[in-house]
C-alpha cells in the first residue's frame, strides 16, 4: 500500500518583507543579504527562501526558491540572511539586480535540514556550483560539534566556484575541481570520492548541488556504511507543499516508493532512498 | 511596510464585526460564511496552509480530488510557469479514499474548516463509489464532483467534455448522496458549448456548478525541444485564464440564473474575485494563487469584503451576477 | 542600448547572407522566403506598419479579415488589457471586399508583399463570393478562410465550432478556387474536439490550417460592474494563450503530420516563434506583440534565424514538429 | 457607400529609447522629461507618444499614450519631450516611478497634430485636467503667428490643474474652474464659453480633456462659426492604427458617418465631425 506520509510544512516559515542590506557579484553569482529580523532563529542549514520575484504588474507568479546559505545575527542589522544566487531566467535576474533597500516578500524558512550528527563525525561536504552555498553554514555547524569537515567544490568553470575567504576557515580541508580547469584541479568533483570512502576516513557525505552530481554520489555510498544527505533540487510551483509540483519518488521505511514533496520532505533527503532511476518517471503502485 | 496578514486574526475580526452587512452564501442546502473558498488541488488536504492562517477563517476548504485508489500521479516536471499562468500536469496523485476520510477529514474538521470534498473516477462505477464512502462520513458540507479527468472506459475522452459522460456521473452520484449533501459539478472550460454541459449535469442532479478547471495546454522546452511536461499537456491556470473564466461563469449563468457557481480562474485580488462574483459567482475557489501568496485567501477575503461595502452592496449574495442587470446604465 | 530595428535594412541583410540555411517555407504551393508572417486583423492593410519596415522583408501579410459588404464592426470600447494579454471585440470592420481588392492588395503588391488575404462571411454564400472576388485578382499568395465567425443562418453558431458548417464553407470555397491559390482554414480553439475539425476542413480542402484564432473571453468592469467591451465577450489574445496554441498545434500536427499549419498565438520573441515551429507551425503569425512592439515581426524573424542556426538546423523545414520525434532522449 | 479613409501613420514616428532626464511631482501629476534627440523635430503640438511599461517581465503588454507636452532643445542634452503624466492605473503609475536615468522605450510622434491658422485670430484653448498639457506648447506656436490665445482650465480639484509659470507666459489670459473651489472659480470650464461664443471673441477654441468636456464644447460651438479642435482620448491598444479598437464615429465631408482609428485620424479631431452620441454605438451602414 502506498501510504502518503503526511508532513506538515516547517513550522518555522513565515511570510514576510526583507530589506537588501548588500547586494554584491562574486564571479558568476549575487551574494545578497537580507535583513529578516528574529525570522533567523528559526533558519537551519539546508532550509530555502521562496521569493516573489518581478515587481507587483510581473507576469511571473511563481515564487522562486533560494538555498539560504547562512544567517547571522548582527548589532547593526539584526537578524541577516544570505542567498548566492545565479543570474539564470527572468525572476533570478530580477532578484540580482535588487538594489540596496529594496523590500522583497520572502517565505522562509521552508524546507527540511541538513541532519546533524550527535557525535563527532568525519564529514565531508560536496557543493556543485552554487550549492556550495548552505555548506559553509553546515561547516561551521558540524566544527562546532567536533567533526573534522572537508569539503569539494566543483564547477563548470572558476567563476562558477563559489567559495568565500571566511568559509574555508570553518574547514578543515577544501579542494576545488573544475571541468575547464581554470580553478583547482580539472575534473568533477565526483572523482575523489570513491578512494575516500574506501579509505573508510568518510562517515557523512552531505551534498547541494545538480541532480546529477547527487545521484552519482549516491551511487558511490551505495553498499557502503557513509551515511548521504542531499539537498536536491526539483522545480517548485510553491515551495509550501500544497501544489504537489515538486515530487521526487522516494523509498520509505516499509520498502515502499512514494511520490514525496521536495519543498516540504526536503530539499534534504537521504540520498539511498531517493529513486534516482525513477526520477522522471512515474512508480508503479503497489497495494 | 504593514502586512496585513501578519495579524490574521484582527483581519478576521473586522469581517466579523461589521454589522449591516451580510457576506455569508450557499451553494445549495450548504451555508458559508464567506464566499472565499481554496481550490482543489491547490491546498493539498489543509495542513500546509493553516501554518498561515487558521483554516477556520475562510469559507471552505475544497480537498484536492481524491480517486478510489492510491495514485502516484504523473511523472515530473510536472510543471511550467506561464505568461501569468502555469501548467501543472500532476495526474491526481493522492493517499486514495480510504486513507483521506480516515486521515485528512477529522484533522480539518478539528480545525472547524468547512470542508467541501472532490471526488474523481475513471469510470462512472469509481464515482458512485467514491460518492458511498464520502456519505458515510460527518463534517462535510458539499461534495465537488470534478469530471475534469479522462473517461477510461471511453477512448480516454475527458467525461466533461462529453455531454452524456457527464449527465451520468452526475446522475450516479446524486443516487448515491440523495438529496442531503449538495453535489457541485466542476466543469472543464474546453468545450464547444459549456452552457449546454451544464444545463445537463444539473438536470442530473448537481445542485451546483464549480467553473472553470483549468485550460488545456502545453509548453516545449526549447533546449530539449521536447514538451516540457511529463505528462506532455497540462492544466493551464492563473490570471491568464481569468477572462476565460468570467466568460464561462457569465455564460452559464446567464443560461442557468438560479444555479449557484463556485467561480475560480485567475482570481489574485478582491477585485477579481468581485468580477467573477458580478458574472454570476455565489462563491469564488483561489487555486495558483496561494503558490504566490501563501495569505492570499485571506487578503482576497479581506479586500472583496472592502469592495463590496465600498460599492454600498448590504449583502454578497445582492452583487452575484449583478453584471447581468438589463436597466439602461 | 543600441536597437536592432534602426537599422531593419542591415538585418533584412544577414538573413539573406546565411548560406547553408535555408529559412524559407510552404503552405501547399505557396513558397515564402521567411516563415514569420503577420497575423490577420492585427496589421490593418499594411500600410501602417510599413512606417517601420519594408513589408517585403517578411514572410507575408496576412490582411484583415475582409466581408463581402463594408462594416462598421461593433461599438467601443472593442479592447481590454488583461494579464499577459489582451481582449478585443472589432466586429470585422472593414471597407467590403471590393474596395480592398481595388486599393489594398495593389498597395501591398507594389512594395512586394507576399499578400495572404483573409475572408470572413456570415454565410457559406458569401465566403463562396468572397473567394470567387478574390480569384480575378492576381499577386495573391494564398487565401485564409476565418471561419472564427458567427453564422447568421444557424443561431449566430461560429463556424468553426460546428464540424459541419466548418466543412461546408470550405468546400464552397475550395471549388470557387480551383486548385491553383492553396486554402488555409482559421479554426478556433474553443472546440472540444478540434483535431477532428481540423480533419474535416482539410478533407473538404483546405491545403493548410492557422491555428489558433482567439480565445472567448470577457471582463467585468469593477467600475460600471458591467461588461466592459461594448460587444460584452471579446477574443483573448497574446502570451496569456500561447500554451493553448502550442498545445493545439502539437494535437493537430499530430493528428495530420502532413497537413501544414500556420502558428500563432502569444508569440512575442524569436524563442516564442521557435516553441510553436518544434510543435508543429510551418509559419508563424505575429498578432498582437505588433501592438507593444511596431518591430516585433523584424525582431522575431532575427531571432528566430539565429536560434535556428544555434542549434544546428539546416533548415526551418528540418525543425518543424521536431518536438514530435520518437528517439529515445 | 462607406468608403475607409486610408490613413497612413505620422510620418515622423519613430520606434527608439528615450532617457528620463526628470521626473518630479506636480500636483497630482508627474512632470517627465524625456532626453529624445533629433524626434523633436517631428513632433507637433497634439502628437502624443507610446510607451512601453512595466519593464521586461511585465504582464502589461500594450504601450501607454501620452500627450506630448512640449518638446525643446537644449544644449545639454540634445531634444527634450515633456509629458505630464496622472498615476493612474498600473501602467501610469510604473512610469511617474521611473527614475532620472532610466530607458524608456517610445514610439513617437503619433497621431494628427492642432491645425494652425495662416492668419492670426482669436484662438481659446480649453483644458480639462493634465489636458492642458499640450496646450502650452500650442499657446507658444500660435503666440508666434500673433494669434491672441486665452486659456481656461478646470478640473475637479486644485491639485489636478496643470499649469506651469513658464506656460502663462505665453497667453495673454488664463481662468481656472475647479469644482470643487481649490483653486480658481468655483465650477466647470464650459460655462464661460457660451458668452465668450456669442461675444463673437473666439475664432478658433482647441481643447483637450475628458470625452465628456469635449463633447459639451462640440454642442456650444454647434451651428456657430467657431472651429472646434479636440484632442480626443479614446482607449488604444496600438497606437499605431494597426488594432481598430480606439475608433470614434466621424462625419465625412460626403456626411456619411466612418469609425475613424482616433491613433492616426486623432487624436485631433474636428469637434464638429465626432458624432458624440454615437460614441459607444455603432452607426448604420448606409450603402
Ligand atoms: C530548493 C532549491 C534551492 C535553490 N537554491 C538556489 C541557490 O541557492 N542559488 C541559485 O542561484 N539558485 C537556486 N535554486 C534554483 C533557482 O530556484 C532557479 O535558478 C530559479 O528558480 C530560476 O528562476 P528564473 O526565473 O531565473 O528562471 P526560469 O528558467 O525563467 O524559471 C522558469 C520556472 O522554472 C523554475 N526553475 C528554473 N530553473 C530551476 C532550477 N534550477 N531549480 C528549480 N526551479 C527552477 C523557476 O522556479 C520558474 O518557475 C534553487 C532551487 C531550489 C528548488
Ligand atoms: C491620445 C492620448 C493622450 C493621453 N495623454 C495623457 C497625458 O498627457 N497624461 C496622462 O496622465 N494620461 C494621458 N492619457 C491617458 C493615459 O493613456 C492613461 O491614463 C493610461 O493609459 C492608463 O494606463 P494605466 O496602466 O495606468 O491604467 P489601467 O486602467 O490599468 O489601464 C488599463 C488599460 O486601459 C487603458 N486606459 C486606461 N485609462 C485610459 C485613458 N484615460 N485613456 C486611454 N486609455 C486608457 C490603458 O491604456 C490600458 O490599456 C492619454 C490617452 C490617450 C489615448
Ligand atoms: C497544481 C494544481 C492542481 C490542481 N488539482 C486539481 C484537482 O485535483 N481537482 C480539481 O478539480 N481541480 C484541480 N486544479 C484546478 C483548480 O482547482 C482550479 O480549477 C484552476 O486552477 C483554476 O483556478 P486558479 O487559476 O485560481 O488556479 C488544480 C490546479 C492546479 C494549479
Ligand atoms: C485586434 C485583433 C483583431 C483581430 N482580427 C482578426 C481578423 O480579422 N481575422 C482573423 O482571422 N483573426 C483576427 N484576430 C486574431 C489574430 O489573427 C490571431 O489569431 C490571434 O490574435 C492570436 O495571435 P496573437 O496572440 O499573436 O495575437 C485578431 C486579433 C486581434 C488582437
Ligand atoms: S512546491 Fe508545491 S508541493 Fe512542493
Ligand atoms: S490604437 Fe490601434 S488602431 Fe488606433
Amino acid at each position: 500500500m502506498v501510504e502518503e506520509v503526511m508532513t506538515t510544512i516547517n513550522r518555522g516559515a513565515t511570510h514576510t518583507f526583507a530589506t537588501v542590506l548588500s547586494n554584491k557579484r562574486v564571479g558568476q553569482y549575487h551574494q545578497i543579504l537580507l535583513g529578516v529580523g528574529d525570522l533567523v532563529k528559526a533558519c537551519k542549514p539546508g532550509n530555502f527562501v521562496a521569493i516573489k520575484v518581478g515587481g507587483d504588474s510581473s507576469r511571473m507568479i511563481l515564487r522562486r526558491a533560494f538555498a539560504i546559505s547562512r544567517v547571522a545575527e548582527s548589532t547593526s542589522f539584526g537578524g541577516t540572511m544570505e542567498l548566492i544566487a545565479a543570474p539564470h531566467g527572468s525572476g533570478s535576474q530580477w532578484l540580482c539586480s535588487q538594489p540596496e533597500g529594496s523590500e522583497i516578500d520572502i517565505v522562509a524558512p521552508l524546507g527540511t535540514a541538513f541532519g546533524i550528527p550527535t557525535s563527532p563525525v568525519n564529514a565531508l561536504l560536496v557543493g556543485g556550483g552554487y550549492g556550495s552555498a548552505p555548506l559553509f553554514g553546515l561547516a561551521e555547524v558540524l566544527k562546532s560539534r567536533g567533526c573534522k569537515v572537508d569539503m569539494l567544490l566543483g564547477a563548470s568553470t572558476g567563476a562558477k566556484i563559489y567559495a568565500p575567504m571566511e568559509g574555508k576557515r570553518s574547514v578543515n580541508s577544501l579542494k576545488i575541481y573544475t571541468e575547464d580547469g581554470t580553478m583547482g584541479q580539472t575534473g568533477r568533483v565526483t572523482e575523489p570520492i570513491v578512494d575516500l570512502i574506501k579509505a573508510g576516513s568518510v562517515d557523512v557525505i552531505y551534498s547541494c548541488g545538480p541532480m546529477g552530481m547527487l545521484s552519482a554520489i549516491s551511487k558511490l555510498t551505495e553498499g557502503s556504511d557513509v551515511v548521504h544527505q542531499c539537498a536536491v533540487e526539483e522545480a517548485m510551483a510553491c515551495g509550501i507543499g500544497i501544489c504537489m509540483t515538486c515530487v521526487l519518488p522516494v523509498k520509505g521505511s516499509d520498502g515502499q516508493v512514494s511520490m514525496l514533496r521536495s519543498c516540504i520532505d526536503g530539499p534534504v533527503m537521504d540520498g539511498a532512498d531517493v529513486q534516482w532511476h525513477l526520477v522522471g518517471q512515474t512508480p508503479q503502485v503497489q497495494q | 511596510m504593514a502586512l496585513s496578514w501578519t495579524d490574521s486574526a484582527g483581519a478576521a475580526m473586522t469581517l466579523n464585526n461589521t454589522e449591516n452587512f451580510d457576506f455569508s452564501t450557499t451553494l445549495g442546502n450548504a451555508y458559508f460564511a464567506s464566499p472565499i473558498f481554496t481550490a482543489s488541488g491547490c491546498a493539498s488536504s489543509g495542513k500546509e496552509l493553516a501554518q498561515f492562517f487558521p483554516l477556520s477563517q475562510i469559507g471552505a476548504v475544497v480537498t484536492k480530488s481524491v480517486m478510489n485508489k492510491p495514485r502516484h500521479g504523473r511523472p515530473t516536471p510536472r510543471m511550467a510557469e506561464t505568461p501569468s499562468g502555469m501548467l501543472n500536469s500532476i495526474g491526481l496523485q493522492g493517499p486514495g479514499i480510504d486513507a483521506f476520510l480516515a486521515n485528512d477529514v477529522p484533522w480539518l474538521v478539528e480545525e472547524k474548516a468547512r470542508v467541501i470534498v472532490s471526488i474523481a473516477g475513471e469510470t462512472i462505477e469509481e464515482y458512485a463509489t467514491l460518492a458511498r464512502k464520502v456519505r458515510s462520513v460527518s463534517g462535510i458540507s458539499a461534495l465537488e464532483v470534478n469530471i475534469s479527468c479522462p473517461n477510461v472506459e471511453n477512448r480516454g475522452l475527458v467525461f466533461a467534455c462529453d455531454p452524456e459522460a457527464s449527465r451520468r456521473v452526475i446522475d450516479g452520484v446524486r443516487r448515491i448522496i440523495g438529496g442531503d449533501l449538495p453535489i457541485i459539478a466542476k466543469l472543464s472550460p474546453d468545450v464547444t458549448d459549456l452552457p449546454s454541459i451544464a444545463a445537463g449535469v444539473v438536470e442530473s442532479g448537481a445542485d451546483a456548478l464549480a467553473l472553470i478547471n483549468t485550460v488545456l495546454g502545453m509548453v516545449i522546452n526549447v533546449d530539449s525541444m521536447r514538451p516540457h511536461l511529463g505528462g506532455k499537456t497540462g492544466g493551464l491556470s492563473g490570471p491568464a485564464i481569468r477572462p476565460v473564466a468570467v466568460r464561462a461563469i457569465y455564460q452559464v449563468h446567464q443560461a442557468l440564473p438560479n444555479v449557484p457557481i463556485l467561480g475560480m480562474g485567475g482570481v489574485t485580488t478582491g477585485r477579481d474575485a468581485f468580477e467573477l462574483i458580478l458574472a454570476g459567482a455565489s462563491g469564488v475557489s483561489v487555486g495558483t494563487a496561494s503558490f504566490g501568496n501563501p495569505h492570499a485567501l485571506i487578503d482576497i477575503q479581506n479586500q472583496l469584503h472592502q469592495i463590496l461595502i465600498d460599492k454600498g452592496f448590504k449583502s454578497l449574495k445582492s452583487a452575484i451576477g449583478y453584471a447581468h442587470r438589463t436597466d439602461v446604465p
